[in-house]
């Protein structure tokens, strides 16, 4: 049922037997734990709100500038900073609790350990999934590094699966020469569902300056400016493996994630969007629904792959 | 706090007070929530530029629901700005930040700082700071002798005048003219590049003046998500735990004392 | 000397023994062989024209539609539609041997043979570099096959060093994980320099009609959207061989030009925005002398690899 | 054939014509070698939309120095012209393509069809046909009684209509028109969406009356260089020596038989 008591619209989906009530999320790193936009949104409005990454320790992040703003997007390199997984369960859990909406929690790590650490810990709480972040451009050790390599993908993917006590999400790198190789790997280690993109690594120079705009030198690019490179991606790496695809990269509007689940996403996610409009989660929940009724779409997985081949 | 959103205003003026420095009003219902030391987000028109520009501001008008920014055109989003007409709408996020904390100024004798582009909130912090019975020095510094915003200054406090080339006021910064005009401070309230405040806070540390400081950092959500304006903080502060401070919510304004700058 | 006789200022750049009057170059198949932008660019004040693919035998190109526009930019599958070497001899040649620039003719193939054989077809005509396409992302054969594995990449780079009788310029895929794989690929394999990028692979969806805007489906990414991926590249490639590097990925001014020369550019090449401001090519060349005269800067050597570390 | 160029225009006058369609005249000075059957690239001035929007030209007024278009809001760029005021500036890339050949119709029974937004370069079409002595029918087709230029193709010929709805003329597109209405041609010229055009192509093909199609695609830069917008052809054209001739050079006009759609 829609916003408009459509009883004849069903804009849920189910990936990994967690059911969303709209396939609507919020990309990890852009949205807090909700918290800093329960102002502009109403939580229980949004399929899922996926959190910050969170480490087994506090981490400090990367010194500043830590953001700079380019054609179409941004660059960032925040470097995961996270107050650690203590913090996070006594106070970000609670919070997300309150409200009618799925809770996934992103881990970062330094080494497969630091993973596997703050999966256990989040094995009792009231967390509906996880996804694994092995695609952060901006931090030196790890990261990065298990998501590029089909090998050390694998690796970390099934070891976490033997630990995890929630459905888990291997988060994709967008900076690699085959997405479906990467795909393949997390999917045959066990993973439930992948998401991708993540950000592609980028850099910008201050020419009257004549240095880095960005103190870690590189940062993440995401914005509408990426959204195709994000949808061919999907597109490839959906027909490459059976496990649902969580589809992101530049959405801004209903039109651009209508476009992510015709190319094969089961779900969406808004990053870093939320910068720019904090209402285009909610308007994307209501610019679907508006789609569906006007193209008499009663079930939203008749748009999930459906692009015409 | 009041809630944050994001508006449409539309822009009552706009005029140039110096090179590349605008004067601009803003008719938002903003004003009824806003107070000095807090800052806006200003979005482009041109959608090749996205991120809002967080702008200080300068004055409030709260019975003709206006704000007033005075800005410098640093980049393509305020240089578009800058061409903006009355009439011209405009979106605006807000009302970000904590603000300078007033009460700290009740009875004293309060010195506000601002160098440059960090004037601005000096005035509306000095038109708020009438109600504190507080004594008003405002000690402002400039490149040379576009003097902006200093008549505007004066109708709230004794106005002392630094210039960098010295062709206005006592040839220096800021704390230059406060020693050459040997003003006392109970209480110092500044903002401005990072040099002047790192001056600031050693002088007020050494003479064990409490002294407030409005931070810039190049921001991108300005609401406290993205984690992008942070700054370095002595105590561990309750949101990050790594001492790194959020200039957009837990600041801009802090007490030189818990920021290492 | 620059266009308003300023003797002080030196815009000549040398690279692999050729020296151009200014790293301004044009984009392969970006501005046809030049005869079409000559009603608004002067062609004698470009450092050189890099002329659009031309292989062995005339090439059809991929059904239509082969553009769309998105944020920032556009995406394109052409697929390299040629007339073929022999047409491109007789008639683009003479045309561009008329004027005062370097001539950089830009190779593609299907197979190694193919390649060799355009190679020895320029042999003796009036050309001074070639560079050889291995990078696009829209033919299925050949191409991007050759640009995307560091063995193929040495192979191909070899074979065509022992044959071709100008300096050889490498055009490389952003589509990898690593570019400075590929870099040094070409380099130890006798390059005499490397270009990139080439475009990113992208996708757009029609959400209304639900197919894809591109016969093709996929196309390449080019235009402002992909300049900080370029600029880390051009970066990360420059810092990881000794032969030079000419930059290109959404130039659109002079600032831009600068950012990929403080990288470490020895050059630069304009593509997608010769649609969007036919004269940006001439702006760039006046835009640099300006900003050497505004800084004081007597060579743009300065300039090269000059972003403060 | 005349230099292309990118120029700026400014907006004479807007209007809508029916919905999603949108009149604009421009002062320009490529009016003065503008002709029949050609476009011009219309740049949005928000720059997250970069390419020229290739749009055929209406009418040319050469004493005004003026442009007219009549054009149909497809997206984000045309929806943005369509809010243009007089007095706005806008960038123009032209005159882009080759027109029609006005001398195949000296003295003869010409019919002109056009079909929704290939309606407009049918007005200018007739208006410069006036001085080749020919015998003018003008064809148009629409989906609905929303018939815009009708009135202004009158002044220039007989016009006959054909709507999808039946809402007026005959119901039907250009060619159930044509043969209600028995009318004859020595000559045909049309512009409209590609089934349009192929039934037309066998209509004359049939027939051996020479018929000038003016063709679509998505184009990018315009002038010949990207070779975007290439359509098949049946003898080997001098350009591309593969039988793809561009659309915004060889053509936008073809003899039919010329091309393979």
């Amino acid at each position: 049922m829609d916003r408009k008591g459509n009883q004849k619209i069903n804009t849920k989906v189910t990936i990994a037997g967690v059911t969303f009530k709209n396939p609507v999320m919020t990309a990890s790193g852009t949205f807090g734990s909700g918290m800093e936009y329960s102002d502009f949104v109403d939580l229980n409005r949004l399929g899922a709100v996926v959190t910050k990454g969170v480490a087994n320790v506090p981490w400090p992040g990367n010194p500043t500038p830590r953001v700079a703003e380019v054609y179409g997007g941004m660059l960032n390199a925040i470097g995961l900073q996270n107050p650690g997984i203590d913090v996070f369960l006594e106070r970000d859990i609670p919070f997300l609790t309150q409200f009618d909406t799925k809770v996934i929690v992103n881990v970062c790590g330094k080494s497969v350990e630091d993973y596997l650490e703050v999966v256990e810990r989040l094995g009792d709480a009231p967390v509906d999934m996880l996804e694994i972040n092995v695609s952060c451009p901006n931090v030196k050790e790890g990261a990065i590094a298990f998501g590029q390599r089909t090998e050390s993908l694998y690796d970390i993917t099934s070891r976490i699966k033997a630990k995890a006590r929630q459905p888990v999400i291997m988060k994709l790198s967008p900076n690699v020469t085959d997405i479906t190789e990467l795909a393949k790997a997390a999917e045959a280690a066990g993973a439930d569902a992948i998401s991708l993109i993540n950000t592609l690594t980028g850099m910008k120079i201050d020419v009257h300056r004549r240095t880095f705009v960005l103190a870690n030198k590189t940062g993440g690019l995401s914005g509408p400016a990426i959204k195709p490179v994000a949808v061919r991606m999907v597109y490839q790496a959906s027909h490459a493996v059976k496990i649902p695809v969580i589809g992101m990269g530049g959405i801004a509007n209903a039109g651009d994630a209508i476009e992510f689940l015709l190319a094969g996403a089961s779900a969406v996610a808004v990053g870093a969007m939320n910068f720019v409009n904090p209402y285009t989660t909610t308007e994307i929940v209501e610019g679907i629904e508006d789609y569906m009724e006007n193209y008499g779409i009663e079930d939203i997985a008749e748009l999930i792959g459906g692009v015409r081949e | 706090m009041s809630k944050k959103r994001k508006v449409w205003a539309s822009v009552l003026s706009q005029r140039m007070l110096a090179p590349e420095i605008y004067d601009m009003w803003l008719a938002s219902d903003l004003a009824a929530v806003a107070k000095a030391g807090q800052f806006i987000g200003v979005y482009p028109m041109d959608q090749a530029h996205l991120l809002p520009r967080p702008i200080s501001i300068c004055e409030i008008d709260a019975e003709r629901s206006a704000l007033r920014i005075v800005y410098r055109i640093a980049g393509a989003g305020t240089a578009e700005f800058a061409s903006w007409q009355p009439g011209q709408k405009a979106a605006l996020l807000g009302v970000l930040g904590n603000g300078f904390p007033l009460q700290e100024a009740r009875h004293k004798k309060v010195v506000l700082m601002g160098g440059g582009i960090g004037i601005p909130p000096m005035l509306e912090l000095a038109r708020e700071l009438a109600e504190y019975a507080a004594d008003v020095t405002i000690i402002v510094g400039y490149q040379n002798d576009q003097l902006f915003l200093k008549e505007d200054l004066e109708k709230y406090g004794r106005v002392l005048v630094a210039t960098e080339d010295g062709s206005a006021g006592t040839r220096g910064n800021v704390l230059t003219a406060m020693k050459a005009e040997e003003v006392e401070a109970e209480v110092i309230m500044a903002c401005g590049p990072m040099p002047m405040l790192r001056a600031i806070k050693a002088f007020a540390g050494e003479r064990g003046i409490p002294a407030y400081i409005s931070l810039e950092e190049r921001m991108a959500c300005g609401v406290g998500a993205c984690l992008g304006c942070v700054c370095k903080t002595t105590r561990k502060d309750a949101h990050s735990h790594v001492n790194n401070a959020r200039i957009c919510t837990e600041g801009p304004v802090f007490e030189a004392g818990e920021v290492d700058i």
